[in-house]
């Protein structure tokens, strides 16, 4: 029972007949109103007559794969006709061969795209992929519960929080956060030694029972209902809790540093609609709207032109440093060290050993 | 009870994306179950309805007719029929689930709604056979012999007789494989692929807040299925009754 | 009148050469029987000697393993059940639960494809006076009222034959001899063959035209109830059809009309028609109805067997009879029933008795003596308390 | 109803002598090919898997038939924590759910004989949760016992619970709502046997001498002991293989993580077949091995 | 000899103003009873009377609503059932079918803490000759079996009273008859005092040194079996109690030694001493078996009361006996017993008979003859042949 050596073939398209897109995305990403419509969405399809299913059926990159790579692996439709995910499992994606090329041609707002992000190692010329939003992982904490506030990764062992932390199921956050923490360079050439010695430290602060809670997404569910007072978090996704929760959290990304990552768009093999996703992808990156999310879900836009689209709406959006980093602020984010299949496979086994608890 | 009570509760809260804390009452919830998330919530519904219903069609007639044959007749591979049919009850899901995952996977079926079917029917078997086999064997031969003495060839026998007499048990294992199946989300997990059905939409909106649309649905389920099994209690104990006082 | 409707005459049943074995066990070695066309027949015997087995078969529910079945003359043994001119009311009665009264009953009608199925069941419901309980399921009736729906639910189809396996086992005493008299009173009325199966003695003796006893799959004897009683051929038939005292002794003396046998030095007689063994070694009974007591040695009567002295070791008053166990040594014990027409026992327990019989009522089994198959007494299922009285008894007797 | 199901059909009256004929066989064979078809043939395919190796050069997740029995002795050494966990949670679980649901199920059976109307309302009560998700259930307990909920916060406010104490997340929520969710499981075959438990017989032991307690001990325990042996099956054989329950995302810890997590995060997240495999394959012996110790020590080898 | 381990004696029991009231509906209204000990003593009664409730009540199943219990003189009213010196054979004797048969009996031995369990249930075992048996479950017995076990299970206490509730009511009749004996000798063997529960007349008269009739939770006579067969008080036990023929008629004179009754215009006679009302509208009786039957008017006789002349409506031959039934126009119908001391029927269907029968045999009820509760017929439960068979006869009076 395993993956085969031939690659899926992708599916033919029929975007000319159906107009819809099924898009599986993460919580807290896009722009919501009262009545739990989505804005943009709702005028891309008036605009371009496409409907558009958007699901968040993303909580944890492994997880998800873990739904859907089977039905990769046969090429067949997974559910989805374009997904965000991280770039390290955008990356495997396209290396087995399960996402669909872009037609460069179809996006042509494509040119807007930031040209630090034009060029990445996991998919030389974005052919396969495109930016969604980017972001940080750092730590945030309950103000009311903690007035005095956390500064750096040290300060989530403090022995008061005990059972009340929470830290990401997303390997690379939660380690990269915890390495930084010891001094590691993330980006750097770090090996064996540097990871196991973060994962000692989790491990411990795990099996004491000073972290409880060890999710994706859905550790947002916990920072609501109180089980978690300090945890290691995304941007974005605070600011969104405090405008719907009332302002509760306080985020930052630590001095010694947090991590940096974007999430992409990939078309699966088995999906039918690439055309229609390519439009989508114009869509998003047409500067305007591109603002119009970023404003909501307070996550770095990779679309140049939208900062000065968001000034437009309100200028104090484009001084926000979550959405429109300056130096200094991505100075303290750093992006984890893409791994070797080997390595991938080691440190995903460490990591994962920890969340199983032992 | 408590967590009932809870689910209907919070049915009618004024949430937005998270259903945890109480934001006062609306019927809206409950008015606009298949509006939200373009209908998420009814599509998963749906989706588990129609396994149900053909997981139990299949399971009932196939468990039905293992049932009469384990207690009418005589066969070999007697004792390795019916370890066949405990095994399935004494394995537990995820195992259940991984294999016929790794089944599919290796024999390159894609998972979707008939795999689902499948693994559903494949676990719902046994519980019919235990089922029917109670009412099969307390049916009295005498009655299908009578039958036969009273003209009634062998397929009129079947259909008048044997069938209707049977009925009862079959309904229940009928119920019974409806509810597994309704309810499973390990075994489907790992085998549904894309599709959602009620209880893997749950879990996956676990991680970013239930909707209170699934308590709507929930609630309303429940209700429905409450509403039936009290209706149909009270009517058979005033039948009881009626009996009683008659005999 | 309803009888109208149940006109067609009874066959009769022929049963030629049967044999049926089961895997492992043959129910029936060979059986031949023939039932006249209108009677009630009754097939006794105890349980397990294949009664049952004998009515499945006739219903077509088994098959034989050899011999054939013929009803009024056709043979019908290669017929399926619903192809037989048979209907069964089975001990169980067997009414279909999920029907009304109504329907059970018109059921058979139904099958054949009749006219007016609902008009002859309702018909045949009342006759059997139960058409006010037509709409009603049988779980709502009584014991005797579900017994004559399934009676009235063979009746209907106007069957040659109507089997009876039973039907009366289940109830009470006293319904039971209620439902015996309606039974009776029902086939006089409708003129059906009824062969009706019981462990009851006294059912079949009250009901029959004609009663069969079995045993171990062949039948022992057949014959008018009091042919059968008062003149028993083995001493299975007198001892399962009531009680018999019986004796074993020679031949020691004969003429054309009475043979004489010496039991324990007393000389017996019996008329030699009424006896089927006239030489050797024969076993000779007399019921214990016939016998009288005789509290000092009775005047040798010529016409008279005498017996004694005995000993009265039990006396059991039972109302209408009362009954005396008489040890008589070097012979056995005997039983007495004397009828209680006047108040008191004719004898006191412990004292010295003789009883006498008319030779008239004397009779001689056919049976070998040497393998007569007494009725063995169940010793598996007495207690030590009554054998250790049974042993007392032999005790007693060899004083 | 569907109770029937749980019901134990140890004192079926024996039929008449039954018949061999063709016809058993085409009665049995559909069902029979399908079991062996989607039940036989996944497991011996997971047998299979669970010898695998890992693909040379190959990616995350991709693997090559082989006899690698290692794969037993690696995920023996990495999970035993897990198994004997998941063994004791589901024994725990199996245990407080016998203690709750005897006392509800001899009542409803036994006690409320007299009112067979009360009786099937309890009842629905008991198989009311059925017909909402478990998984919905499970979540709303998650949330009734947070950390800042009201049961909690005044759990906390009387001392019942340490300050710094939670519940979620720990063994103990994950042990509450295996208990919780397989009540019914348990209450409805102990509800069969009892509510056909002869009353004479315990008058028969009180007209022997016998305290009402000897009764329960000696006559009324013993004779419920088919309910008692299927629930307690019902209940711990899936107790044992769950991981909703103990799933991070309901009422879990990364402590309290039992051998259906691992199977689960093996197969879907870490993409090791053979470990997820493997450790099925033990889940399953180990609780074959389990069940027929257990039913044939309860001496009620006909209930299978 | 096992009978040293049952040396105990019965000890008597004493019923002072028992009421027992079920929600709406009042089982016992008010019972006295005492029962001497040692003594074997039947309860008879129709279904329903409340025997089982009697039984129910003493063994501390239930609890009276008022009165008083005594066994021995000591008041255990108040007492739990397992405080109370009573043992129970239920019914459908409730062996707990989980213990083996010697686990069964040793049950009571081992609550009580008494030494040697084990060894005193074998004697008992052995008493009902069931040692070798002791290792099976009850399953595994046949049912006279398992009746005799229930019996040691609970002799082996040594009860002060043991209660016997319809012990043989699931047993067939011929091993009913055989276990009666047994049971009444192992009475008599441990001596204890037995309180037992039937609903069949013969049992209870054949078993028992005192019978109580119980009807509608109210003894209604109690004695020496002959006692009450030869000597009713009322109708009901008349006709439960065995048969009975019933007449009604003003009292038309009376000296000290007998009353004369009018009945149909002929003058009965029936002893002062046997006839418990005296004056006025008297029902009075007499025993089937007690009349003699004569083809011709028979000869004036003091001594004797003669009615006729009627008709023979029916002859049925049940092996012992004949019954015949009589009509007589403006009397009824009577009943006949007659042994068959010969063969053949002393009378044939439809022939003209007379009846007659010894003055001292005939009983004067206690009841008023207006609410006479005559046994009634169970109209619903008979079929419209039977009834019209019914009609028939009363057609044949009238002519
Ligand atoms: N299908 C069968 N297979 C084997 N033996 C059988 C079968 N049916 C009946 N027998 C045996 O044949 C014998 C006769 O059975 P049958 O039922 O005819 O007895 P019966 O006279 O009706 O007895 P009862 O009075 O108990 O009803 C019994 O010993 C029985 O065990
Ligand atoms: N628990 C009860 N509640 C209400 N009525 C009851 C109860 N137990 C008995 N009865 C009624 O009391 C009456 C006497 O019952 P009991 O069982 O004593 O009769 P019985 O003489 O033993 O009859 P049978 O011969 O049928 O056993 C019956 O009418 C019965 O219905
Ligand atoms: N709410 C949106 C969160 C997006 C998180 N993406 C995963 C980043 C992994 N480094
Ligand atoms: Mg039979
Ligand atoms: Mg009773």
């Amino acid at each position: 029972s395993t993956g085969g050596a031939t690659k899926p073939k992708a599916a033919t398209d029929k975007s000319a007949a159906e107009k819809s897109i099924r898009w599986d995305n993460w919580a807290l990403y896009i722009d919501v109103d009262a009545a739990g419509k989505y804005p943009t969405l709702d005028a891309f399809t008036k605009e371009a007559g496409i409907k558009v299913k958007y699901t968040e059926a993303v909580d944890d990159n492994n997880t998800y794969y873990g739904k859907v790579k089977d039905q990769l692996a046969l090429g067949k439709d997974i559910g989805a006709d374009a997904v965000c995910l991280t770039d390290w499992m955008v990356g495997r994606l396209i290396r087995l061969g399960y996402t669909q090329e872009l037609d460069h041609a179809n996006i042509p707002n494509l040119a807007n795209l930031l040209p630090s992000l034009k060029d990445v190692g996991f998919d030389k010329g974005r052919k396969m992929s495109v930016p969604w939003q980017g972001g940080f992982a750092g730590i945030c904490w309950n103000k009311e519960k903690l007035p005095g506030g956390l500064a750096s990764v040290e300060d989530l062992w403090d022995p008061k929080l005990k059972g009340r932390v929470g830290v990401l199921s997303e390997m690379r956050d939660t380690m990269g956060l915890i390495m930084q923490d010891a001094g590691v360079d993330v980006s750097g050439d770090w090996g064996d030694n540097e990871f196991n010695a973060a994962i000692d430290v989790l491990k411990k602060q795990v099996s004491d029972g000073q972290v409880r809670n060890i999710k994706g997404n859905a550790y947002k569910e916990d920072l609501i209902n109180g089980d978690t007072l300090a945890a290691i978090v995304w941007s974005g996704d605070i600011v969104q809790l405090n405008a719907e929760n009332g302002d509760k959290w306080d985020f930052l990304v630590p001095e010694k540093g947090g991590t940096l990552w974007n999430d992409n768009f990939v078309v699966p093999v088995g999906s039918t609609h690439k055309k229609n996703v390519e439009e989508l992808i114009n869509y998003y990156y047409d500067p305007a709207v591109a603002a119009e999310v970023a404003a909501y879900v307070n996550y770095i836009t990779p679309v140049a032109g939208a900062k000065e689209a968001a000034m437009a709406i309100d200028p104090a959006l484009a001084n926000n440093q979550l959405i429109f980093p300056d130096d200094a602020t991505l100075a303290k984010a750093h992006v984890f060290r893409t791994l070797t299949g080997a390595e991938e496979q080691k440190y995903g086994a460490a990591f994962q050993s920890i969340l199983l608890g032992s | 009870m408590v967590p009932i009570v809870y689910t209907f509760i919070f049915s009618f809260n004024d949430s937005q994306k998270s259903n945890i804390t109480w934001r006062g009452f609306t019927f809206d919830k409950w008015l606009n179950v298949c509006n939200v998330q373009n209908g998420a919530v009814c599509e998963a519904f749906g989706n588990s309805l129609i396994i149900g219903a053909s997981a139990t069609v299949a399971a009932t007639a196939l468990g039905t007719m293992i049932a009469i044959a384990i207690v009418r007749y005589r066969f070999r591979f007697r004792s390795k029929v019916s370890l066949l049919l405990f095994l399935p009850m004494a394995t537990p899901e995820v195992v259940l689930g991984a294999g016929l995952a790794a089944q599919f996977l290796s024999v390159g079926v894609p998972k979707d709604i008939v795999t689902i079917i499948l693994a559903h029917t494949m676990f719902c078997i046994s519980f019919v056979v235990v089922t029917v086999k109670a009412r099969v064997a307390s049916l009295d031969p005498a009655l299908e012999e009578a039958g036969r003495d009273l003209y009634g060839s062998p397929g009129q026998v079947f259909l008048r007789i044997t069938f209707p007499l049977l009925l009862p048990g079959i309904l229940a294992a009928a119920l019974l494989s409806f509810a597994l199946s309704f309810d499973d989300f390990i075994i489907t997990n790992f085998n549904s692929g894309a599709v959602t059905t009620f209880p893997k939409y749950i879990y996956i909106s676990a991680s970013r807040g239930i909707p209170a649309e699934a308590n709507v649905v929930a609630s309303a389920v429940f209700i429905l299925a409450l509403v039936i099994v009290v209706s149909a209690q009270v009517s058979s104990a005033a039948r009881a009754k009626r009996l009683a006082k008659s005999g | 009148m309803t009888t109208s409707a149940f006109a067609a005459q009874g066959a009769d049943l022929e049963l030629v050469g049967i044999q049926k074995r089961f895997p492992g066990f043959t129910a029936i070695e060979h059986l031949d029987l023939k039932i006249p066309p209108g009677s009630f027949f009754a097939l006794l015997g105890p349980s397990g000697c294949g009664k049952t087995t004998t009515l499945r078969l006739v219903a077509g529910l088994e098959e034989p393993t050899a011999g054939r079945i013929l009803i009024g003359g056709e043979d019908i043994t290669g017929k399926k059940p619903y192809q037989r001119p048979v209907n069964t009311v089975f001990q169980s009665y067997a009414l279909f639960p999920h029907m009304t009264v109504l329907e059970n009953v018109a059921f058979g009608l139904r099958r054949r494809r009749l006219d007016e199925p609902v008009a002859k069941a309702h018909e045949a419901l009342r006759l059997v006076e139960l058409d006010h309980l037509a709409a009603r399921k049988p779980q709502q009736l009584s014991g005797g009222q579900q017994q004559r729906v399934a009676l009235a639910r063979a009746i209907v189809n106007r069957p040659a034959l109507l089997l009876l396996d039973e039907p009366l086992g289940a109830l009470d005493l006293k319904l039971r001899r209620q439902m015996q008299l309606e039974l009776k009173t029902i086939q006089e009325e409708v003129g059906l063959t009824f062969l009706h199966v019981t462990h009851d003695q006294e059912e079949a003796m009250t009901m029959a035209d004609t009663v069969a006893v079995m045993n171990k799959g062949r039948i022992e004897q057949m014959g008018a109830p009091e042919e059968l009683y008062e003149l028993p051929k083995t001493a299975f038939v007198a001892n399962f059809l009531g009680q018999s005292n019986l004796f074993t002794g020679p031949v020691v003396g004969s003429t054309s009309e009475a043979i004489a046998v010496g039991v324990a030095g007393q000389r017996i007689v019996v008329p030699t028609a009424r006896a089927h063994r006239h030489v050797g070694e024969v076993t000779i009974g007399i019921r214990p109805e016939k016998l009288s007591l005789h509290l000092s040695a009775p005047a040798v009567d010529p016409a008279r067997n005498t017996m004694g002295p005995g000993r009265v070791i039990d006396v059991s008053f039972s109302g209408v009879s009362t009954q005396y166990l008489i040890t008589v040594p070097h012979v056995g014990t005997l039983i007495v029933f004397a009828q209680n027409m006047a108040f008191g026992p004719v004898a006191e327990e412990g004292g010295e008795v003789w009883v006498s019989w008319d030779i008239e009522h004397g009779f001689g089994l056919e049976d070998e003596p040497a393998d007569t198959p007494r009725f063995e007494a169940d010793t598996t299922t007495r207690s030590i308390a009554a054998q250790r009285r049974a042993s007392l008894i032999t005790e007693l007797e060899e004083v | 109803m569907a109770f029937a199901a749980f019901a134990t059909t140890t004192s079926e009256a024996e039929q008449v002598p039954r018949r061999k004929s063709p016809v058993a066989l085409l009665l049995l064979l559909p069902g029979i090919l399908y079991l062996v078809l989607f039940f036989l043939t996944p497991l011996i395919s997971l047998l299979l898997t669970s010898f695998q190796a890992p693909s040379e050069f190959g990616d995350i997740g991709q693997y090559t038939y082989a006899f690698r029995w290692e794969n037993y002795l690696q995920v023996v050494t990495d999970y035993l924590p897990h198994i004997l966990r998941s063994f004791g949670f589901a024994l725990i679980a199996t245990v407080l759910a016998l203690v709750f649901s005897y006392p509800l199920a001899y009542f409803i059976g036994v006690t409320a004989r007299p009112w067979p109307l009360a009786q099937s309302l309890m009842l629905v009560l008991v198989i009311a949760p059925f017909f909402i998700s478990f998984l919905l259930r499970t979540l709303a307990w998650k949330q009734i016992l947070s950390d800042e909920s009201f049961i909690i916060t005044s759990l906390k406010a009387v001392a019942l619970m340490a300050p710094d104490a939670h519940f979620t997340g720990t063994p103990a929520a994950v042990i509450f709502g295996l208990t919780y969710n397989f009540i019914p499981f348990m209450t409805l075959p102990l509800y069969t046997t009892l509510e056909r438990l002869d009353l004479r017989y315990l008058e028969a032991a009180s007209d022997l001498y016998a305290h009402p307690v000897e009764v329960f001990r000696k006559v009324t325990i013993p004779l419920s002991m088919p309910g008692i042996v299927a629930g307690t099956l019902l209940t711990f054989i899936p107790a044992a293989g769950d991981y909703v329950n103990a799933s991070r995302d309901f009422l879990g810890g990364p402590d309290s993580q039992m051998i259906g997590n691992v199977i689960e995060a093996n197969f879907l997240v870490l993409q090791n077949y053979p470990a997820a495999a493997a450790l099925s394959i033990i889940l399953m012996s180990v609780i074959l091995i389990i069940v027929s110790i257990y039913v044939k020590r309860a001496g009620t080898e006909e209930l299978l």
